[in-house]
């Protein structure tokens, strides 16, 4: 018995004091991992990438998670991850690293599918998001307070939004925050005064995306520039990547890859 | 194996002591590196700053967390309001009107529904919960009430559970005294039972509470989390712990201090709540 | 016939209540020795310093010597597992453990290293027959001791205390609880014993202490009163007390 | 005015009547509901098959895994440190300055939020012991999280082992420690499961602590130091996200499905253990 303890105990120890040199170790390991972590608005398009990827690549393994753009530009700055993805363009500080355009992605403002507005100007989303406009009414709809929903503190979407459409405002503090685009997008799809910014990529028919300035989000109005709330979707990494990185990252710039990013909504670089 | 039994015993002695001391370590280790992280920005920033301060921008620099504060104690008191009642009297009628077989079956039960995971009742809190308050009494729904209602629900098996454990603990001979006066079954309960199992009940409430106060998934699931102080019962809120969640992800930097300073004084206010409980309230009993 | 336990000067007192009031007595080697008297007297008190179950007492504060084969058990050094080893005891309420009739037999045995199969079925075929119990459970050694008589369950205990090959056997009224017919077992048993063991037998019961005995001690408020070959102290009480206590007079 | 106490006591019991079929009544309807939500969405295959499209498609089969290995990981830790330090608090010590610190250290762990585990867990094991968002990190933080229930289980279940065995063991010439593991922890057994179903069951329903210790990847974890992810963590991002409703369903009901089985194992050894002295 004390026998069994003893070994449970030391056990334990080991286990902590190896991890503590863990990235190495797995590095060794195995070598077909990719481990790749950051944007939650990269992420599902990136394991659809992974998702393809690995069939005709059945010795790779790769491990892809959220964490947020800014943590996964932290984690490759750290060597945790091998890639790292952002869903805006790189800060002082963090140039240093290098830095592959997967694609473009609009920001498209929704609402629910119930809501008659079709269109909104920019200036009109900025003062919704900044407080100033707090019911329907002054949009021309029923006198209904807005259920705005913006992103949290530290999300790529959010500090491409603040950028592109709010220009130095403030986002207002009694507005709905959510931490991916999955929940805005499901606050929306379930409350009829609700409206909020969400990658163009995840629009379908439960959230009804709105004319900004006179030009309808898509594909195409993207590509010809005239929709303005465009970022980059950036796969990021420190110095040279190895072989197999390489490979996956050829693999999503392919005809192929890109083709899957485009069935998703995104705008790549092919026709 | 040792064969020298008195020295075997000294050993596993020591091995035990270690054991014992590992629940102090693991305290010791999140107490430090908790406040080991959030420390510096309070020195930074100024605890009045953060404490006191409104506005929360933590990348532009701003990290009051006062409207957080106020909101963890609003759903807290709102999940007070709505499951001690509940609690205490399904508690009473357990404890005092129920017969044995029923006892037998209910209470279990009701304990085994403390097992059911908050991101359950976080669920389906957004399903049913706020889309009938957006419905039928205004707002987006995402707001104090029906966090309070949820939570109110969450903490019904620890009020009910202690609760009932405190009024099972009176003495048989205070009822018998108070029935032989003839007080009523409900006098009795009223005037005798009740106050005597008051400490008890008071912990119930208090652990209850900290049970609220804590809970995090599913309060991010229908708090709507906006950083204002709500000023009605519809408005969304974001709680401390919500904070934390909704933003440790993606938090580097100050950021990041910023969600640890949060944590610290979210657990300042649960080692209060747990000290009142277990140390003030359970030795009067 | 030689002293195997010699007992100087013992005191015992919990807190501030003193329960032996220096005791001396010389216990002979392969006799049973009775010790008698009623509740109150020490007796208990005074076997569970001989075995240092007293050890687990809170407070007992002791004082005196207590010597077996001329070693002083009450050393700082005494290894009292050892001891425990050596002096075997039997409670008045038989405490079976909640295992089978053969693992409680064999639970000594084993601490002491014994895990050889034949060996540790000789040692419980062996105590279980010492015990007069061995007729009655051999087809069912496996069963919980738990579901024994509570006469069956005493002559378990006494056999799984012959288990540990004990010298000195301690009996801490072991048939209070019990039957005549029961009692009457434990006492043919504990005759045939007396042989290879040394055996203290605590009892308020007079008559019983007259039938196995040979030597008898008579306790009273902490006191020994009285100690002879029992012969003598039924026959011929030298104090009156004695011969009250025999008599029924109080008890 | 004054109501005739006859009438207040007859309008309080219907009221407490009522009150407590309420407060039962939203218990079971919340079972009810994820039962008849999810039942029509879970098979075999939605059991035993990997998800597809984030969740969207397939099974659950990794989460499964993924739980399994959090939870039996977290107690195969924390059963030998809980039950060694409730033998150290009942057999090895008096009451004293020391055990009262000791109980003050676990009822402080047993008050903290799971937030704050996760908190520490990802500050500690994550990010300073560089384990990444791992099997090990959640394990760990899970460990400590659920080691205050089996200590004060398994201190109950000890102390309400009899005295008597105990005596008689060290007349049987035991040591202490042989008294302990061969008469005192086999009599404790029932009630230190019971702790430990209960643990299983905090392990398998927590979210907040696991999501930032263990990650969320949908792999299925084959190495301590992969990321994976639990049902609950499941669950939560499939609902949060608006994956897929039913899917979502589907893995309530089969998280409330375990867990509430852990605890009627529980209850079973529970009930088992007081009947056994009583």
């Amino acid at each position: 018995m004390v026998r069994k303890l003893g070994i449970i105990v030391v056990a334990l120890a080991t286990l902590i004091i190896s991890c503590s040199n863990k990235p190495a170790a797995r590095a060794k390991k195995d070598k077909h991992t990719i481990t790749i972590a950051g944007s939650t608005s990269v992420m599902p398009f990136t394991e659809k990438l992974a998702e393809h990827f690995m069939i005709d690549h059945r010795k790779f393994v790769i491990d892809v998670q959220g964490g947020g753009s800014t943590a996964g530009i932290q984690a490759c700055l750290n060597n945790t991850v091998d890639i790292g993805m952002s869903s805006r363009e790189l800060k002082e500080g963090e140039k240093m690293l290098n830095t592959i355009t997967i694609c473009y992605d609009g920001i498209a403002i929704v609402v629910h599918p119930k809501n008659p507005l079709k269109a909104l100007t920019m200036q009109q989303v900025s003062r919704i998001f900044n407080g100033e406009i707090k019911n329907w009414d002054e949009l021309g709809w029923i006198k209904r307070k807005i259920d705005a929903v913006t992103r949290e503190e530290g999300s790529g979407t959010r500090s491409s939004f603040e950028e592109l459409v709010m220009k130095g405002r403030g986002i207002d503090d009694g507005i709905m925050v959510q931490d991916s685009n999955g929940s805005v997008k499901e606050v929306v799809a379930t409350d009829p005064y609700a409206i909020g910014y969400i990658s163009l990529g995840l629009v379908d028919e439960r959230v009804k995306a709105m004319t900004i300035d006179g030009v309808i989000p898509s594909i195409r109005s993207i590509k010809t520039g005239k929709y303005k709330i465009v970022r980059p979707f950036l796969y990021v990494t420190n110095g040279e990547l190895d072989e197999d990185g390489k490979q996956f990252v050829k693999f999503v710039l392919s005809k192929d890859g890109q083709g899957i990013l485009k069935k998703e909504g995104l705008v790549g670089f092919y026709d | 194996m040792i064969k020298n039994p008195v020295k075997k015993e000294q050993l596993v002695k020591w091995v035990l002591v270690t054991f014992a001391l590992s629940s102090l370590l693991f305290l010791f280790l999140i107490f430090i590196f908790i406040l080991f992280e959030g420390l510096p920005l309070f020195h930074k920033i100024g605890l009045k700053n953060i404490i006191l301060g409104f506005k929360w921008a933590p990348t532009k620099g701003s990290f009051g967390i006062f409207p957080m504060i106020v909101s963890s104690f609003l759903v807290t008191f709102g999940a007070l309001i709505i499951g001690a009642p509940m609690g205490l009297s399904c508690a009473i009628y357990l404890a005092e009107y129920s017969g044995k077989r029923l006892k037998m079956f209910l209470k279990p039960a009701l304990e085994l529904l403390a097992g059911i995971p908050s991101v359950v009742y976080g669920f389906l809190g957004v399903v049913y919960i706020v889309p009938i308050i957006r419905d039928y009494i205004g707002g987006s729904g995402f707001s104090l009430l029906a966090t309070s209602i949820i939570l109110g629900i969450m903490i019904l098996p620890t009020v009910i559970s202690i609760s009932f454990d405190a009024l099972m603990s009176v003495p048989k001979t205070y009822r018998e005294g108070s029935f032989a006066m003839g007080a009523t079954k409900w006098q009795t309960i009223h005037k005798v039972v009740i106050p005597a199992a008051k400490s008890g009940i008071l912990a119930s409430f208090i652990l209850g509470m900290g049970r609220a106060i804590g809970e995090t998934m599913a309060v991010i699931m229908i708090a709507g989390n906006a950083l204002r102080i709500p000023s009605s019962i519809l408005d969304p809120l974001r709680t401390l712990t919500g904070n934390i969640a909704l933003e440790l992800a993606y938090a580097t930097g100050d950021h990041r201090l910023g969600l640890f300073s949060t944590g610290i004084v979210l657990l300042v206010i649960i080692m209060i709540l747990n000290y009142i409980a277990n140390f003030g309230i359970k030795r009067k009993m | 016939m030689s002293t195997k336990i010699a007992i100087s000067g013992l005191r015992v007192a919990f807190s501030k209540n003193e329960i032996l009031k220096g005791i001396t007595i010389d216990v002979h080697r392969n006799t049973i020795t009775g010790f008698m008297g009623p509740s109150g007297s020490g007796k208990t008190t005074l076997i569970s310093v001989i075995n240092r179950m007293i050890d687990f007492e809170e407070n007992a504060h002791i004082d005196g010597e207590v010597h077996i084969d001329g070693h002083n058990i009450l050393d700082g050094g005494q290894n009292t597992v050892e001891l425990r080893r050596r002096v075997g005891t039997v409670f008045a309420v038989p405490i079976p453990l909640p295992r089978s009739i053969y693992e409680n037999i064999a639970y000594g045995p084993r601490l002491r290293g014994i895990g050889d199969r034949i060996m540790l079925h000789y040692i419980v075929e062996d105590s279980l027959k010492k015990a007069f119990l061995w007729d009655e459970v051999k087809d069912r050694l496996s069963m919980s001791a738990l579901k024994l008589s509570g006469g069956q369950q005493q002559r378990l205990c006494l056999a799984r205390t012959l288990a540990l090959k004990p010298e000195i056997i301690l009996l801490d009224e072991p048939c209070s609880g019990l039957d005549p017919i029961s009692t009457a077992k434990i006492e043919d048993a504990l005759s045939e014993l007396k042989k290879d063991f040394t055996i203290i037998l605590v009892s308020n019961n007079t008559k019983q202490i007259a039938r196995i005995t040979d030597f008898s001690a008579f306790f009273y408020l902490g006191e020994l009163i009285e100690y002879d070959t029992t012969e003598r102290l039924f026959t011929k009480p030298s104090v009156k007390k004695t011969e009250d206590y025999i008599q029924g007079k109080f008890g | 005015m004054r109501i005739n106490p006859r009438f207040t006591n007859k309008f309080v019991q219907i009221g407490l009547n009522l009150q407590a079929f309420f407060t039962v009544g939203i218990l079971v309807i919340i079972v009810a509901i994820i039962c008849f939500k999810g039942l029509p969405y879970v098979n075999f295959e939605f059991i035993f098959s990997y998800p597809e499209d984030m969740g969207r498609l397939g099974g659950i089969f990794p989460s499964i895994v993924g739980t399994i290995l959090l939870a039996l990981l977290s107690i195969l830790f924390a059963t030998p440190l809980g039950v060694g330090t409730a033998i150290f608090l009942t057999e090895y010590t008096k009451e004293s300055k020391f055990t009262k610190i000791i109980r003050f250290g676990v009822e402080s762990l047993a008050g903290i939020p799971s937030i704050l585990y996760g908190l520490f867990g990802f500050i500690f094991f994550v990010i300073k012991l560089r384990m990444g968002w791992s099997l090990l990190a959640g394990v760990l933080t899970i460990t400590i999280m659920i080691l205050p229930t089996i200590i004060r289980t398994s201190e109950e279940a000890i102390k309400a082992v009899p005295r008597n065995l105990r005596i008689v063991s060290y007349s049987l010439s035991a040591t202490k420690w042989e008294t302990v593991t061969k008469v005192v922890l086999p009599s404790a057994i029932p009630g230190i499961l019971t702790g430990i179903m209960l643990s299983v069951g905090r392990a398998v329903g927590e979210t907040a602590a696991v999501i930032f210790t263990m990650g969320s990847s949908l792999r299925l974890p084959t190495s301590l130091f992969d990321s994976g992810r639990t049902m609950a963590v499941h669950f939560y991002i499939l609902a949060r996200e608006g994956i897929s409703m039913e899917k979502a369903y589907g893995t309530a009901l089969v998280l409330v499905v375990s867990i509430l089985l852990i605890n009627v194992v529980a209850y079973y050894l529970m009930n088992k253990a007081i009947s056994k002295y009583s």
